[in-house]
């Protein structure tokens, strides 16, 4: 059915950051070179998806066995890079040389212990979140997944104190235990379902399977709760949890590497796995749009309520997230659209947001939004990177969020969801309520009536923007949020692309 | 009673007396308080296994496997005390021809029997060797565990100053606690 | 010449023994270049015997030339069942011949060549009984591998290790004589002892089959084996004998016995009594399986309540075994479970190598016997920390590690079997071993946690090397080689699971009992 | 071999064991562990089985029996049980 | 207390499981059960030990040719085990003590007339005894072919000779006739020779321990001599193991592993 491509090049891509691992390792004396390694990783890796993304538009996909599988016996470890696969490493590996910019300006300016380590790891995780994104199988998926799992770990407990410990011990329980109580019998039951056969190319690895509704709810619920990096409801709270990371790792792994690859398969799953068609007949989609439609709002209130810019940005996420579940749930051309564009959309606003709340901490070591009143003038880069962080979030015009969320609420009107159409509305008002008043505060902040700041405790003299390493990448961000807003052709042809692939 | 022990008891006598042993020597083995006697328990419980191995290879009537000592086929029953209550089996030794010695007469000369002199092997009155070799090598077996363990049960000694079980599982418990 | 293959497997660590009995005592430093040597040409024969085995078919070997009729002589057989089990022993050995360099005898070097010797004479034993065919002579094999894992134990053994050693001397014994009486009854109701021709002779006479003396045979022969594999029930000697021997035995002994022990189990069901008896006349698969069901969830519980390293670790060596027999008696039609189990064998014995070789090196090195010692592991040994935690994520099955894809082909057979227990047991095993292992990695990785503002990148890993190293610690390759190799091992077995399994496949595919239903 | 005399050997054979196992002395269990051996040498013999028997002497009865004196020697000589 | 619970139990279960499987059993003595006979439609190997074996071997034990020759490798890991089990009681007791004290204690006690008078006429009497006790040990070893008896029980004989000195006036009576280092070395060299038999018909083309092999070294007329005299030259060697471990163990067992005093 369709034109393959083999090559290598989503090998080296994976590979690229990988072997950047022992480099780091070896200059672990020489800080310039190991910052310098880092970063030319990056690039390096950034070039090998570019010298893909040609073939791909061309409506080809790349195949690349790893383990060759033996028919009846394993499952090949392969990658297949598609549309989406593309739009996802495209959106991983451009943004990972902004992170490591950022990253190293972050824990210079913050003077962080175990730097190494720190950039070793965060190598390694952006290996496993490609190989999530060209994984061409369930395997190969679920191998690279907790890979990721594992690999960010060590970043998540960075500080080695109390809180990382319990933050990473959420992290990992949740994220381990759900995958090994849901996904790998999901998997395994997949695979004695279809006969031993887990692979993405061709029509969906169920699609012609007889399956009540029933079985195939509890299948995707297995799929959507095991693939718990999505953070559905209630298997959420590793998230808030992971925050005790430094923002750095926040920002690339909580806003765009780890969350997204939880979307990711859940994408794949619906779209792979079952298949538009047999999800549709039994209308299982339901369930799970209804999950994320639960998980949309109550997050957003949750956030509403949150005082620490971090976790606040963590329930936004996990908002967010069932955005992109719920579109893709809907089964319907235009929000599997709009679905696919929001992971790029929320990368980059999200990742803006998380850059902003780095670098005030790195200049004020302030972490809650109470205590940022005013702030603005002195950091006014930073505030203004970080409003149009949150349109992009909010999905406001002119940012690349208002396309997503424009797709998305079509997608349900013309799936008939009236009352899903409501949740999309409602949760944007929310987005706005718990985003906008901080930037507003730090530029605007109340003052009593003979000027003064009401909250005499902040007087932001002699605070600065933070270092510009830290700085050049949030705007860069920002300004492709809304960049992306005025030229979004490129992830709108990889849309359709993946788009016309699923269809019906 | 009687018609149970002639079917039941009698013709598997040794079979029931090994398991008995055995289960001596087990029993010994698990509830025994000394080392030594839980050792002496273990080789009970082992000479048990090859009695019931060389019960196996007896033949009612028949000599020791050495040929050319008593290898013709001796008047089995004069031996026999208890006439009546196998006067089956004997019959059956005698009076079958075993068909295995078709084969030997066909290739003329005879090497089996040149040695004594004497004519033909009934093999049903040569006790049937195999068990005995594979018994050999279990007693060798056995010294060999009983050394290795007297020589551990030595180093306990040397270590807890006792061979009751009892005292050194007291012994260990109060080291640890202490530790 | 590749005709002599299996003599020559047996006889090398023979004579490597043999030499060191006859020069070993002048000069200690022979011993480890002999023990190498013979233990290389052991390992080259493996692999020969596998080529061989896989392009040519299973290889009989009679020895004194005695083929006919079957079972006057001794019957060796290599066949694709034990030709992967022979590599692996071999490479199992020579690492810890690696692992072993002046580790042993630290104290007083005039025990070296003792220690050498019982090492031999052990891999003798277990590559013995790995290529019997006959069932006396792997009764005989038993006990030298048993015999020389007494004399390993209790030689270096600490207070309670003596009496720890004592009571797996006993149940080593009970469990070997249970075995032998149980071929005993074989012996007195087919009048054969070679497997092949016991199974011939119950395949086509039913009545004997049928018989209570074959059942019983059969229990006598299960329940022996269940022992020397420390089984649920029997487990009871295993932990304290393996934790307290020295770490050069452990990492030999902890690997291996038990993996040797299930393999003579599955070698038994198959060769000798033939799966179709066992799980269609006995049917007793739903018993076995609910016992290794307990044995997972038991294991892996008693493993969770540990303080030390290594007894932690042998508890969830019974956890393992547990899943190796569940898997090897799930009874599935397309034997996906006895696939599991004999390729979690190869990936078991790589796994507890890789997390024994890692203990030994944390009490050589660091003093670290309880789990508690281990604090800032992470930076003190980064690279045996790293190898342990691959050891560890494969024991919680995590890809692209072994451990995964053996769970994944025994979770496989446990739902064509139905036997939900049992899958169920193996996640909630591996939910249990992953809290166990992150457990360490938390204490490990938090431990010492350096001052803020302090870049402690830059700290080499000498700390590796502790004060404790002197002119006799072992060097620190010694340790470090066969740690990463065996990491390595772990994730090319994992990866490459699909050839190793298509391999064990032709050998299972062969059995009469997957082309008919069960 | 001869029934009767088979039978008045198990007998004893039974008797001796428990005997050996019972007694307080471990030097006498140990040479009561001795006679148990002759008495299963002349079991072996009668039942045809002259090499095992003769092992059995040589092993069972002879050097088992040293090994067990030369231990109870080296460690305590009373017994619990 | 409990261990007596659970001991019955065990011994409940395992002896109703064997007892009941007894009644199963072919009658005590009966020559054509299927250990003795073989089953229907298979050939016995028993019966085929009993007839055949002198024609192979000529030797007119059968359960030394059995022993030797048709599971001799049963028998060179016999013989391994023995030598396994003295190479752990070794390194599990042997005390390596300060030599030069051993030497002094070994010079008092050299004589056996020393001190304990009582040993004049033990002692007297073990001296007589011994050569003849050796010279029957080597018959039983040599004459195996022809009775019962054979390397091990030879041997055992022999070590047991050593253990009657040992006895009779001190250890080091006896190991100055055989000292650690020889014993050690003689078992080792028992099983190379037992092992160089088979090694010697592998070199020859035929399968490891196939004596029949070995008729051009022993030049006879046919494989039948050359497996006999084979067997002879195994049976030496399981001899010169099991002398040399069976008087091992008890050297250690006896003196705590100091190899000093005895008992």
């Amino acid at each position: 059915m369709e034109n393959t491509v083999n090559s290598l090049l989503p090998v080296w891509a994976c590979l690229a950051s990988l072997l950047a691992v022992p480099l780091i390792v070896i200059f672990r004396k020489e800080i310039f070179l190991r910052e310098m390694s880092t970063l030319l990783a990056g690039v390096v890796k950034l070039g090998f998806v570019l010298m893909m993304l040609p073939i791909i538009l061309e409506g080809k996909t790349i195949v690349t066995e790893l383990v060759p599988g033996i028919s009846g016996i394993n499952v090949p470890i392969v990658f297949r890079v598609d549309a989406l696969g593309m739009i996802f490493a495209l959106v991983a590996s451009s943004l990972w040389i902004a992170t490591s910019i950022y990253a190293i300006g972050y824990m210079r300016g913050l003077n962080e212990h175990s730097q190494t380590r720190f950039f070793a790891f965060f190598a390694l995780s952006l290996s496993a979140t490609l190989g999530v994104a060209f994984a061409g199988n369930l395997l190969t998926l679920y191998l690279f997944y907790e890979m990721l799992s594992l690999s960010t770990w060590p970043l998540v407990t960075h500080h080695q104190d109390k809180e990382a410990r319990g933050g990473g011990r959420t992290y990992l329980s949740y994220l381990l235990g759900t995958s090994v109580a849901f996904a790998i019998p999901a998997i395994l039951f997949t695979y004695l379902k279809a006969d031993g056969d887990l692979s993405f190319s061709g029509p969906a690895i169920l699609a012609g399977s007889d399956m009540g509704f029933l079985p195939a709810v509890l299948l995707l619920l297995a799929f959507a709760f095991g693939f718990s990096k999505a953070g559905l409801m209630p298997f959420h709270s590793w998230l808030p949890g992971a925050m005790v990371a430094p923002t750095p790792v926040s920002a690339l792994l909580h806003a765009v590497a780890v969350v997204k690859v939880g979307v990711f398969c859940v994408i794949r799953v619906v779209t792979g796995v079952f298949g538009i068609d047999l999800l549709g007949k039994f209308g299982a989609n339901l369930v799970l749009c209804w999950i994320a439609a639960f998980t949309v709002i109550v997050s957003s209130l949750i956030a509403l309520s949150q005082d620490n810019l971090k976790r606040r940005l963590a329930f936004s996420t996990i908002g967010q997230l069932s955005y992109i579940v719920l579109g893709v749930a809907l089964l319907h051309e235009l929000a599997i659209k709009g679905s696919v564009l929001h992971i790029a959309a929320h990368a980059v606003g999200k990742i803006t947001l998380f850059f902003c709340a780095g670098a005030i901490f790195v200049a004020t070591g302030k972490k809650y939004i109470s205590q940022m009143a005013g702030l603005g003038k002195q950091m006014p880069f930073t505030f203004a990177a970080f409003f149009l962080g949150s349109l992009g979030v909010i999905g406001l015009p002119p940012s690349i969020g208002l396309i997503s969320k424009f797709h998305l609420l079509l997608g349900a009107a013309e799936a008939g969801q009236v009352a899903l159409m409501v949740v999309f509305l409602i949760s944007t008002i929310l987005n706005a309520a718990y985003f906008l008043p901080i930037s507003y505060e730090a530029f605007f902040p109340k003052k009593d009536s003979e000027g003064d700041l009401v909250n005499t405790k902040f007087q932001w003299s002699g605070v600065k923007e933070a270092p510009l390493a830290c700085v050049i990448p949030l705007c860069v961000t920002a300004s492709l949020t809304v960049g992306l807003f005025f030229f979004p052709g490129l992830l709108l042809e990889l849309a359709d692309l993946f788009v016309g692939s699923v269809k019906p | 009673m009687a018609e149970f022990i002639h079917d039941h008891i009698q013709p598997y006598f040794n079979y029931w007396v090994y398991v008995i042993i055995m289960m001596i020597g087990l029993w010994a083995l698990i509830a025994k308080n000394n080392l030594i006697k839980k050792l002496i328990g273990l080789s009970i419980f082992q000479t048990a296994i090859i009695l019931f191995y060389v019960s196996m290879g007896v033949k009612d009537g028949a000599t020791i496997p050495i040929l050319g000592h008593h290898g013709s086929s001796p008047p089995a029953s004069e031996h026999r005390l208890f006439e009546d209550l196998d006067e089956e089996e004997p019959k059956k030794a005698h009076g079958k021809p075993v068909d295995h010695h078709a084969a030997d007469d066909e290739h003329g000369e005879d090497h089996t029997h040149g040695h004594a002199g004497h004519h033909k092997t009934n093999p049903d009155l040569i006790a049937n060797p195999l068990p005995h070799v594979l018994m050999l090598t279990a007693i060798v077996v056995g010294v060999a565990t009983l050394g290795v363990a007297l020589a551990i049960s030595q180093m306990i000694f040397k270590e807890f100053g006792s061979l009751e079980e009892d005292e050194i599982l007291e012994e260990i418990k109060a080291s640890a606690s202490d530790g | 010449m590749v005709d002599q293959i299996p003599a020559v497997l047996v006889l090398a660590p023979l004579f490597g023994a043999l030499l060191i009995g006859l020069i070993g005592h002048r000069d200690h430093r022979v011993c480890f270049p002999i023990a190498l040597a013979s233990l290389s040409v052991t390992f080259f024969g493996a692999i020969a015997a596998a080529q061989h085995v896989f392009t040519n078919g299973p290889m009989d070997y009679f020895v004194g030339g005695w083929e006919k009729p079957l079972g006057i002589g001794i019957h060796l057989r290599i066949d694709a069942l034990n030709a992967l089990l022979l590599i692996a022993i071999a490479t199992v050995a020579v690492l810890v011949t690696f692992f072993s360099i002046r580790r042993v005898g630290e104290k007083n070097t005039e025990k070296t060549h003792y220690f050498y010797i019982l090492f031999l004479l052990l891999c003798l034993g277990l590559f013995g009984i790995t290529i019997a065919a006959d069932a006396f002579n792997l009764f005989v094999l038993i006990e030298v591998s048993s015999l020389t894992s007494y004399g390993l134990i209790a030689m270096g053994s600490s207070r309670s290790g003596t009496y720890a050693a004592f009571n797996y001397v006993l149940m080593g014994t009970v469990g070997a004589s249970f075995y032998l009486l149980g071929v005993g009854y074989l012996y007195l109701t087919t009048g054969s002892l070679n497997m092949q021709d016991i199974h011939t002779i119950l395949g086509s006479n039913p009545e004997i089959a049928q018989s209570k003396a074959v059942t019983i045979a059969f229990i006598f022969i299960l329940v022996g084996i269940w022992i020397k594999m420390a089984f649920f029930p029997l487990y009871g000697w295993l932990p304290n004998a393996y934790s307290y021997s020295p770490s050069s035995t452990a990492c030999f002994l902890a690997p291996l016995m038990t993996k040797i022990s299930v393999y003579v189990m599955i070698r038994v069901m198959i060769s000798v009594f033939g799966l179709e008896w066992i799980f269609v006349s006995l049917g007793w698969s739903h018993l076995v399986v609910w016992l290794a069901v307990i044995a997972i969830l038991a294991g892996s519980v008693l493993a969770l309540a540990q303080r030390e390293i290594k007894k932690m670790l042998c508890y969830l060596i019974v956890a393992e075994v547990g899943y190796m027999v569940g898997g090897a008696w799930l009874a599935d039609e397309g034997l996906w479970g006895m696939t599991g189990a004999l390729y979690h064998i190869l990936a078991d014995a790589a796994m507890t190598l890789c997390l024994f070789l890692a203990a030994g090196i944390f009490v050589k090195r660091f003093r670290a016997r309880e789990i508690s010692d281990l604090e800032g592991m992470f930076r003190k040994a980064p690279w045996v920390m790293a190898a342990f935690v691959i050891g560890a994520l494969a024991m919680i099955g995590v890809p692209p590690t072994c451990g995964f894809f053996s769970k994944f082909y025994l979770i496989r057979g446990g739902l064509d079997a139905g036997h939900w227990e049992y899958v169920g047991a193996l996640l909630i095993s591996s939910l249990i071993n992953a809290v166990l292992f992150f457990r360490i990695f938390e204490i490990a990785f938090f431990g010492n946690k350096p001052a803020e503002g302090h870049d402690h990148s830059h700290d080499p890993h000498e700390t590796e090397e502790l004060p404790v190293a002197s002119n006799e610690a072992p060097p620190v390759w010694s340790g470090n080689l066969p740690l990463f190799a065996t990491a390595v091992i772990i994730i090319l077995l994992g990866i490459y699971n699909g050839p190793v399994v298509a391999l064990i496949r032709t050998f299972l595919e062969e059995l009469p009992i997957v082309a008919s239903s069960l | 071999m001869i029934f009767a005399f088979d039978i008045i050997i198990l007998v004893f054979l039974v008797v001796a064991a428990l005997i050996s196992l019972n007694v307080k002395d471990l030097l006498s269990a140990s040479m009561i562990y001795g006679i148990y051996g002759f008495l299963i040498c002349l079991l072996w013999a009668e039942m045809g089985a002259v090499d095992v028997a003769f092992t059995e002497a040589s092993v069972g009865a002879g050097v088992s029996t040293v090994l067990l004196v030369a231990t109870v020697f080296n460690t305590r000589r009373r017994s619990s049980d | 207390m409990l261990s007596k619970v659970f001991a019955t139990i065990a011994v409940a279960i395992t002896g109703s499981i064997l007892l009941y499987g007894v009644s199963d059993f072919p009658a005590f003595g009966d020559p054509h059960s299927p250990a003795n006979a073989g089953v229907p439609g298979s050939e016995s190997v028993s019966l085929y030990f009993i007839e055949e074996s002198y024609k192979d071997t000529k030797v007119p034990n059968i359960v030394t040719s059995v022993l030797a020759d048709y599971r001799g490798y049963d028998t060179m890991f016999e013989t391994v085990v023995i030598f396994a089990a003295g190479m752990a009681i070794f390194a599990i007791l042997r005390v390596v003590g300060n030599k030069e004290e051993t030497a002094a204690k070994a010079a008092e006690e050299d004589s056996f007339t020393n001190g304990d008078h009582n040993r004049i006429i033990v002692g007297t009497t073990v001296r007589i005894v011994v050569p003849v006790i050796q010279l029957f040990a080597l018959y039983v070893v040599a004459h195996g072919h022809h009775s019962p008896g054979g390397g091990f029980q030879g041997g055992v004989i022999l070590g047991a000779s050593f253990i009657i000195i040992a006895l009779a006036e001190n250890l080091n009576a006896a190991l100055r006739r055989l000292s650690e280092l020889n014993y050690v070395r003689l078992a080792a060299i028992g099983i190379f020779i037992y092992a160089a038999f088979g090694i010697m018909a592998q070199v020859l083309g035929s399968n490891f321990l196939d004596y029949g092999a070995l008729q051009p070294i022993f030049m006879t007329d046919g494989p039948e001599m050359a497996r006999s005299h084979s067997m002879l030259g195994v049976e030496i060697g399981v001899a010169f193991t099991v002398t040399a471990i069976m008087f091992a163990i008890y050297a250690n067992l006896a003196s705590r592993g100091q190899l000093v005093k005895g008992l």
